[in-house]
């Protein structure tokens, strides 16, 4: 019998692995990023000393304006409430991470869990990008208003997506909860259908 | 469809969101209210035509409530804030 | 291929690109640049259509979007388009179009009977008659339905693929004509995210047939200036052939985009239409005017056409719409059509005109065409198209003849009774509507969302005035933009038709002038009710060129103004949108997310049948080859009772709780008191709406000091954590605690049966498996072959039973570790279906099976789980309701039916058995119903649960079950059926 | 003049111009027996009653506009009664009865066609849901059949019965008694009806006020001066709180935006009136040829006659899942009205606390089918002070007791 549990991907039969191009010269290309540690982290804002715990036990700051997302390192937080982040790193770091927070926060009303599985993570990139999601996202992603640093919460085709922007090419990430993953990939990759040359 | 002024994500619309109905209902205290001021609590809303206060869930978005005033006529929203702050005075009658 | 009426050279068409298309079985050629309707009068079709309910021969109208006769069928097969006007048809190489709602032809027709017997059939005829005798109504109810209607729906699916596009843009401008393309331009200069949609396949609007200078510059020349200037601007964006259909709340307006209609062959991957939802800050609506018609005797006769369309064809189609041509306007712009007409070689016999004669005139009369003021056209004659008009002269307000009529022979009568703004989208807005006195047309007055009108959608109806206001209302502007009136002397109907000669208001619906006037004599004189009584504005065509004239005439009919009229609302959406295209492509498998677990793939591959729960898909049983549902669920039932079995649980709502309130928050949300469960231990709860009802439950872990997982029903987790938060968000702001969703993040695999333990202490874990380390009702933390796991001790099977959590990536390997490891004991999966079963046999509940949102845990026999005495929960109060203390309500009962063999349908009602004799003769009062039906393996017989009014005191009982008109004879008993003790779980 | 082939052939000689009104809008009397508030189908069908069953003339039905321009105007025409409950399954299946002689009674075509009504289950737990309400309709008295997959077919020839739909049909019930009524016949056929019994139909006419004197009406405000009244009666739809509110009786109703629309016109193709209650959606197809299609409800207040876009779109989608073949046929119109809905989706027709004073409401998303039903209940209750037994259970009181007439369960899509 197996002595460690192997872990498979959402979309193991789905072909998630290999990048989905759709276009000539990949006017988009979708792919499945591999887990990554995540944590929602719930805290009160307003408690200036919490956030500053927080703020060295991840060795970053906190994005406290809403609809951004705040990078340094292998570590992204995501803003996802007024009390609430997600804190992204390295696939296999979220435990020592999730222990540093829980720690560092011990006696505040505060909350720290693991949710490394709870979503899977796709990266959206290349020029027609932002028409592939607009097909099913009601969020005004122009880079007038919307840019790299710039996230949303919304939804994407019938399901809730953290969404955010991390190049001007442009490049999206989005996570979506994993049971839904599937659905989303297809979704795609038909909404995609339509640049594909004829 | 309308445009739910979320006051931290933005306007968004309203297919993102629940309806949460009339704000600033008052739980009666239970062990003293009578079945009639317990089914007011339960069933009896003002159904305002025109400017009321109402809750709304950003479900699909930051899954935060609030409150909105938007009059039930014209759907023109005048105010939206978070749960908890005291009733604004926005726009009249509410 | 020749094309008689083609003009030779001028227009926008290609001559260089002809083009094969077949009407009505016929073979003809056109031009690119052509539309079916300019087609078929390029070769002197003008016979297109039978009517809607009079089955009268006509013909083409206009030339736009606002055609009401010339509906026709395009294409054939699954990609047959019923009813769409000719005049909107792009011309492609072999097109196929016909003619609908006629048999065995359009030359021929039979329903044309209808016409002769027209007296019988005035407005609303059918409310006064075929109520005998009174059954005789379905007869005579399916010949109405086969005469009304007018295509036919296609026979086959759509093979289309419709596209959806969300928008967003500083001004949106609806319409590109000269009002439009200024506004764009003005507001791309400003620097603004402009989108512009044209309906049409070309911008320029009106300026494509209009002889029209602009600043002194030939209109084609600005008009290509402006396109080119559009295109150097990077955020103004054109979209030609988009129509904006709907103008919804808070600046939604939508758009439908036809991608591939006017293609003979499109590529697969590209969408027919694409439907764009547009949220603009700000819009401008220039979508231009509609030409108004004058109604007379038999103006329905092919031949009879807008005035600005036969311009239209003359000027951008190069077709003459006719060798001989009467111009009936009340209004200077028949003027310009007449010699419009006369430069392309169309003979205009006259002109006509109600009104005193206009400056205009002289110009009409330099190139000899006979202008006759002071007179109206009173009748056009002809059988399938028009011979000739029977004028007279009449009084200065065109009320009355003056004087005798005479005839004048013509094939092609062009009107124009004035023109309309296009205030369709504005009034859908919300925005006011005033009348204009000066031109006699409603024009756009206070606006309720940002939004402006510009051009002739706004009353301009001079080229320069038009791009004045374009460019006034994109920049914002408050200085009112000019608007010189259009001379006109309104007249909506000729005066004195002759008898047998019948006027059309409306001229899709088949409404007469004299339909108006009897559904004024009736009394429906209220415009809302004019029109449902005559079906005026009902059509396709939603009365665009007939409305106004119905309003006119039903204010000289009751001494009213047309302000006083008023007009029927305005509806999205403009013109007709295909209803796959407001689909889009979310149908089919995208129609709803299938929630899959970690399991899922295993499951499909394993020969699963499945049931949505919630949005997941469960497996509901998994046959062996040649196996029935039921021997299936038996089969996996038994392996529980007496081996094990193995279920993918990962749909369970899980939620974790954090908090020093997390006790009270549990306290208060469930209805059982929870201060004395120790870290490690789990408890079941109830949770109820504040009426009283329950609406879901679970079981609660502990996890530590302040930390507890709790788990919902797999299709409530969404309303259970929508639930708590909306109390603690809302209502309890003090509670120190946070509750954050987790149900994806774990995968669940239940473990159940009697060698449940000897399958896991195979398993490479630090968890002490043993009775003594890990009682019923438990959990421990660990790991299982290198993974974290939480495996908790409860039970819905009444078997020894774990339920195991990892991590969902590990899922599957999980899944895969205990099939091998529980091989030795032959474990077996099993789905929903066997698990109801089971738990049925110990009767417990389940949450929508046992409750149905008026059932309390006391119906339920479950008032120990209901502590009074701990203070308030929610449900608390609404539970001691004068309803719910009642006695004799419905409670939760076991049922045996007599025959064991013999399994009652769930749902099925119960009735006294004193009553069941009388099923024969209802009513019969009604018990209950039967919440739960199974057939027990391991009890060799049928069990069934059941919800009966005073079902506790009728225990031992019999009852009458009554399915399908049978009546089974059942015993109550107590719910559970197996293991009443629980020796089975504990050990 | 009495409506029949032969007056219409009379007519027809005469050019059609001897027909009368089909009802008298006369001014507002200083006073009346009874003031029935709100001039749709129910309240014309009240004063209709109140004349016909109870000798009461001296009634006056007030309207804001026109008559029959509410929901009774706007409604997808539905008619069945096929209802869960036995005090909901009486009251409509009285009202049934009603229709099947109601042209004759009104010597007005409300063109009522019973082409059946069908309901598709797409789970098991609907399925057994079904199984319930064909139990307690058959208990009750009321025709219901249950439906396989080859009845439908023959139900419904161009339904998709594949099993490879997201939610593939598992089967359904029929009530080949239900159908479809011509709307707008039906107010004007009661207009008429009640007219020519010498009842006051009073348009354009709007209360903007009660008169309460030690607890009991007197009469009522109105845009046209006051109208003194002995008795009246509120039906006003998803105006009732409004309404109410001039009494100072508070209601248990909540005002949402119910949309539908048309198709544009086609031959026959639909037959019978299909509900899709688990992916919403409902339709018909009307004499005149287009389909009638139906959906949920806006879930936030309003007044305004209109809802959001994407209940269409969802609305669509459900259709073309059920009828692929309809995917090419267009939208003609769309529009909503403002239905008034009680926590347990069931009416409110009874006493008040005011004497005197009677309310008619919370019929939500399905009061036309019981147009004819609700009038001779509320009449009655008018006439005598105290409730008809069929509506004695739709009390206000019960939201106080608990004892709700739950439909909610039951109904699953609005119509
Ligand atoms: C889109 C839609 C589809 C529906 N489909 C169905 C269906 O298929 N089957 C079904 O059974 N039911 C259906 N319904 C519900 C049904 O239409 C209503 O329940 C029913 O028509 C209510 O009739 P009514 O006469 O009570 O109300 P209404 O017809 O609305 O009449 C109320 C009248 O009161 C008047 N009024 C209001 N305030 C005042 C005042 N202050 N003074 C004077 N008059 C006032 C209003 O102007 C209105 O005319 C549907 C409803 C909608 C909106
Ligand atoms: N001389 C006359 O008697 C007379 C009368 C009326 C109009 N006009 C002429 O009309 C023009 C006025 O200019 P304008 O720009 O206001 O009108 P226009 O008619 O030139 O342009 C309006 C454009 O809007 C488009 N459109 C309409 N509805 C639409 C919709 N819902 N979605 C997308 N596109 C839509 C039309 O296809 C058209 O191209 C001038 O050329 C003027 O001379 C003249
Ligand atoms: C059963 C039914 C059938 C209808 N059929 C048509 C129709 O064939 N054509 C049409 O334009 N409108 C039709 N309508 C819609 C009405 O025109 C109108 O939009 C609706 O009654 C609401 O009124 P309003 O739009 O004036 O607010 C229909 C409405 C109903 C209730
Ligand atoms: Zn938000």
């Amino acid at each position: 019998m197996a002595e460690h549990l192997r872990a498979r991907s959402v979309l193991a039969d789905a072909g998630g692995e290999v990048p989905r191009m759709f276009g000539d010269a990949a006017a988009v290309r979708l792919t499945e990023v591999p887990p990554a540690g995540a944590i929602v982290l719930r805290l009160d804002a307003a408690d200036a000393s919490a956030l500053q715990q927080a703020r060295e036990a991840l060795g970053i700051q906190l994005p406290l304006t809403p609809n951004t997302w705040h990078g340094e390192g292998d570590i992204t937080v995501l803003w996802q409430a007024y009390d609430e982040w997600l804190a992204l790193t390295a696939d296999g770091r979220q435990t020592e991470m999730a222990a540093r927070l829980t720690q560092a926060l011990a006696g505040r009303h505060a909350a720290v869990t693991d949710v490394s599985d709870l979503h899977a993570e796709f990266l959206i990139e290349g020029p027609v990008g932002r028409d592939l999601l607009r097909k099913g996202c009601a969020v005004d992603l122009h880079p007038r208003v919307f840019g790299t640093g710039h996230l949303a919460l919304t939804a994407l085709a019938r399901v809730r997506v953290v969404l955010w922007q991390t190049g001007d090419a442009p490049a999206y990430r989005l996570r979506v909860e994993r049971s839904h993953a599937r659905y989303l990939w297809d979704w795609l990759a038909d909404a995609g259908g339509e640049f594909i040359d004829g | 469809m309308l445009l739910i002024p979320c006051p931290w994500c933005g306007a968004r619309p309203d297919s993102e969101f629940s309806a949460g109905g009339e704000a600033h209902l008052e739980r009666p205290d239970p062990d003293h209210a009578s079945d009639g001021q317990w089914g007011e609590y339960l069933y009896f809303r003002r159904n305002v035509k025109g400017v009321q206060r109402e809750r709304w869930l950003h479900s699909h978005g930051c899954r935060r409530w609030f409150n909105v005033v938007r009059d039930t006529v014209t759907h023109e929203i005048t105010a939206a804030y978070p749960m908890g702050e005291s009733m604004k005075e926005t726009g009249p009658g509410a | 291929m020749t094309q008689p009426f083609r003009i030779d050279s001028g227009g926008l068409i290609n001559r260089g690109k002809p083009l094969t298309f077949t009407f009505n079985g016929k073979r003809y050629t056109g031009c690119e640049g052509d539309t079916l309707a300019s087609a078929l009068l390029a070769n002197g079709v003008h016979l297109t259509a039978r009517s809607f309910k009079y089955h009268r021969p006509r013909g083409i109208v206009s030339a736009g979007p606002e055609e009401p006769c010339a509906l026709v069928r395009v294409g054939t097969g699954a990609r047959v388009r019923p009813n769409v006007p000719a005049t909107m048809v792009e011309l492609h190489d072999g097109l196929i179009a016909a003619s609908i709602n006629c048999w065995p032809g359009v030359n021929f027709d039979v329903g044309a009977i209808n016409n002769a017997i027209s007296g019988v059939l005035p407005a609303g005829f059918y409310y006064k008659t075929f109520m005998w005798p009174a059954a005789a109504w379905m007869q005579y109810e399916r010949f109405i339905r086969k005469a009304a209607g007018l295509g036919v729906t296609p026979s086959f699916p759509d093979p289309d693929r419709y596209d959806k596009r969300n928008d967003h843009c500083d001004v949106l401008v609806i319409g590109g004509g000269p009002a439009g393309i200024a506004a764009a331009l003005a507001a791309g200069e400003a620097g603004a995210r402009v989108l512009l949609v044209e309906e049409r396949a070309q911008l320029g609007g009106q300026l494509l047939f209009r002889n029209a200078s602009i600043a002194g510059q030939p209109a084609r020349e600005w008009l290509a200036q402006a396109e080119s200037a559009l295109a150097r601007l990077a955020e103004v964006r054109v979209v030609c052939r988009a129509t904006a259909t709907g103008y919804y709340d808070h600046n939604l307006v939508t758009v439908l985009e036809r991608c591939t209609d006017h293609v003979a062959d499109p590529a697969a991957h590209l969408p027919r239409q694409r439907l764009w939802k547009v949220r603009a800050h700000r819009v401008i609506v220039a979508a231009g005017a509609i030409e108004r018609p004058i109604v007379f005797g038999n103006n329905d006769l092919p031949g009879v056409m807008l005035a600005g369309a036969a311009q239209r064809y003359a000027a951008q189609y190069a077709v003459r719409a006719g060798q001989r041509a009467v111009v009936f306007t009340n209004n200077d712009s028949g003027y310009e059509a007449a010699l419009a007409l006369a430069a392309t070689g169309v003979e205009v016999a006259a002109l006509i005109d109600p009104r005193e004669r206009p400056d205009c005139a002289e110009a009409v009369q330099a190139q000899g065409i006979a202008v006759m003021s002071r007179h109206a056209v009173i009748a056009a004659a002809g059988s399938k198209r028009v011979q000739r008009v029977t004028i007279a002269p009449v009084d200065a307000t065109g009320s009355k003849l003056t004087g005798p009529m005479q005839h004048i022979a013509c094939d092609l009568v062009c009107v124009s009774g004035g023109w309309d703004p296009a205030v369709h989208l504005y009034s859908q807005s919300g925005g006011k509507l005033v009348f204009d006195g000066e031109q006699h047309c409603f024009v756009p007055g206070a606006a309720m969302q940002p939004v402006r009108a510009a051009g002739a959608a706004n009353g301009a109806f001079f080229v320069e005035d038009a791009i004045e206001q374009g460019r006034a209302a994109a920049l914002n502007s408050d200085t009112a933009a000019p608007r010189r009136a259009l001379a006109l002397q309104p007249l909506w109907a000729a005066p004195g038709v002759p008898q047998g000669a019948k006027p059309f208001v409306d001229l899709q619906s088949d409404v007469t002038a004299a339909d108006l006037a009897l559904a004024a004599r009736e009394g429906y004189v209220a415009v809302e009710h004019t029109k449902r009584y005559t079906t005026t504005g009902m059509g396709v065509d939603q009365g665009k060129t007939g409305n106004i004239i119905a309003y006119g005439l039903l204010g000289g009919l009751t001494g009213r103004t047309i302000p006083e009229v008023g007009t029927t609302t305005f509806r999205p959406p403009y013109t007709p949108v295909t209803i796959g295209a407001l689909a889009g492509r979310e149908i089919g498998t995208s129609f709803e997310p299938w929630r899959r677990t970690p399991v899922s793939a295993w499951h499909t591959a394993a020969g699963a049948e499945f049931e949505p729960v919630g949005l997941w898909r469960r497996p509901m049983y998994y046959p062996k080859p040649g196996e029935a549902m039921d021997d299936a669920v038996a089969r996996e039932c038994l392996a529980v009772r007496n081996g094990v079995g193995m279920l993918d649980a990962s749909t369970l709502g899980k939620i974790e709780i954090r908090g020093p309130d997390a006790l009270t928050l549990l306290n208060r949300l469930y209805t059982n008191a929870w201060n004395s469960l120790a870290i490690g231990r789990c408890r079941y709860g109830l949770m109820l709406h504040e009426d009283g009802m329950v609406f879901d439950d679970g079981v609660t872990a502990r996890l530590g000091e302040t930390h507890y997982l709790m788990s919902t029903t797999s299709g409530g987790a969404d309303g259970v954590l929508g639930w708590i938060e909306d109390w603690l968000q809302c209502e309890w702001r003090d509670l120190k605690v946070h509750v954050t969703p987790v149900t994806a993040h774990w995968a669940t695999v239940c473990v159940t049966g009697p060698h449940a333990r000897d399958v896991l202490t195979g398993l490479a874990s630090d968890i002490d498996f043993s009775g003594t380390a890990f009682p019923h009702m438990s959990m421990r933390q660990g790991q299982i072959a290198g993974a974290p796991a939480r495996v908790a001790r409860v039970s819905f099977t009444g078997e020894l039973s774990y339920e195991i959590h990892v991590p969902a990536r590990y899922g599957l390997a999980l899944w895969e570790m205990l099939l091998e490891a529980g091989a030795a004991h032959g474990i077996t999966p099993l789905g929903t279906e066997a698990l109801h079963v089971l738990r049925a046999e110990k009767g417990f509940i389940v949450v929508g099976h046992e409750t149905d949102g008026t059932v309390t845990p006391i119906d339920l026999g479950m008032q120990r789980l209901v502590s009074m005495n701990k203070g308030d929960f929610l449900g608390k109060r609404g539970l001691a309701r004068a309803d719910n203390v009642r006695k004799a309500r419905k409670q939760l009962v076991g049922l045996l039916t007599r025959d064991a063999a013999v399994m009652v349908p769930e749902g099925s009602q119960i009735v006294a058995m004193e009553n069941a004799g009388r099923i024969a003769q209802p009513p019969v009062p009604m018990l209950g119903h039967v919440t739960s039906s199974y057939r027990s393996p391991v009890l060799g017989r049928s069990i069934a649960m059941a919800l009966v009014a005073d079902g506790s005191n009728r225990m031992g009982g019999e009852v009458a079950v009554v399915t399908d008109g049978r009546v089974v004879t059942a015993t109550l008993t107590d719910p559970c059926f197996y293991d009443r003790q629980g020796a089975r779980l504990n050990g | 003049m009495r409506y029949s082939l032969f007056s219409l052939l009379a007519n027809a000689a005469g050019g059609h111009r001897r027909w009368p009104r089909a009802w008298m809008s006369p001014a507002p009397k200083p006073s009346y027996d009874v003031v029935i508030v709100g001039g749709g189908g129910h309240g014309l069908a009240t004063a209709y009653w109140l004349a016909k069953n109870h000798g009461i003339r001296n009634v006056a039905v007030l309207e804001r506009g026109p008559i029959g321009l509410g929901n009774t105007g706007r409604n997808t025409t539905v008619v069945r009664s096929n209802y869960l409950c036995d005090d909901s399954a009486h009251l409509y299946e009285h009202a049934l009865k009603l229709w099947e002689g109601l042209s004759q009674e009104l010597n007005f075509n409300t063109m009522f066609s019973q082409r059946g009504v069908v309901n598709l289950a797409f789970t098991r737990h609907e399925l057994a849901g079904m199984e319930r309400r064909a139990g307690a309709m058959r208990l009750n008295g009321i025709d219901c059949e249950l439906l396989t997959l080859a009845d439908l077919r023959r139900w419904i020839p161009n339904l998709n019965l594949s099993r490879d739909l997201r939610y593939p049909v598992l089967g359904g019930i029929v009530q080949p008694r239900g159908g479809n009524a011509r709307h707008d016949a039906v107010a004007w056929g009661f207009a008429r009806g009640a007219s020519a019994l010498g009842v006051d139909v009073i348009e354009n006419c709007a209360v903007t006020g009660m008169r309460i004197e030690h607890g009991r009406i007197t009469g009522v405000e109105t845009s046209r001066g006051p109208i003194a009244a002995g008795r009246v009666g509120v039906v006003a739809a998803g105006h009732s709180s409004v309404v109410m509110d001039m009494a100072g009786v508070r209601l248990p109703i909540q005002s949402f935006p119910l949309q539908a629309l048309v198709s544009e016109p086609v031959k026959p193709i639909l037959h019978t009136v299909v509900m899709a209650g688990h992916v919403h959606v409902y339709l018909s197809q009307s004499d005149k040829g287009e389909l009638v299609i139906g959906a949920a409800r806006d879930s936030y207040l309003s007044y305004a006659q209109r809802g959001s876009f994407h209940l269409i779109e969802e609305q669509l989608r459900a259709l073309i899942e059920l009828f692929p073949v309809f995917s090419r046929l267009r939208m003609m119109r769309q529009w909503a009205g403002i239905v008034d809905c009680a926590p347990d989706a069931s009416p409110i027709v009874g006493l008040t606390p005011v004497h005197n004073l009677y309310v008619n409401c919370g019929w939500g998303t399905g009061g036309f089918k019981a147009t004819p039903g609700s009038g001779w209940v509320f009449a009655h209750t008018i006439a005598n002070d105290a409730p008809h037994p069929l509506n004695r259970n739709f009390t206000l009181e019960r939201f106080t007791t608990g004892a709700l007439i739950d439909e909610a369960a039951a109904a699953g899509v609005a119509h």
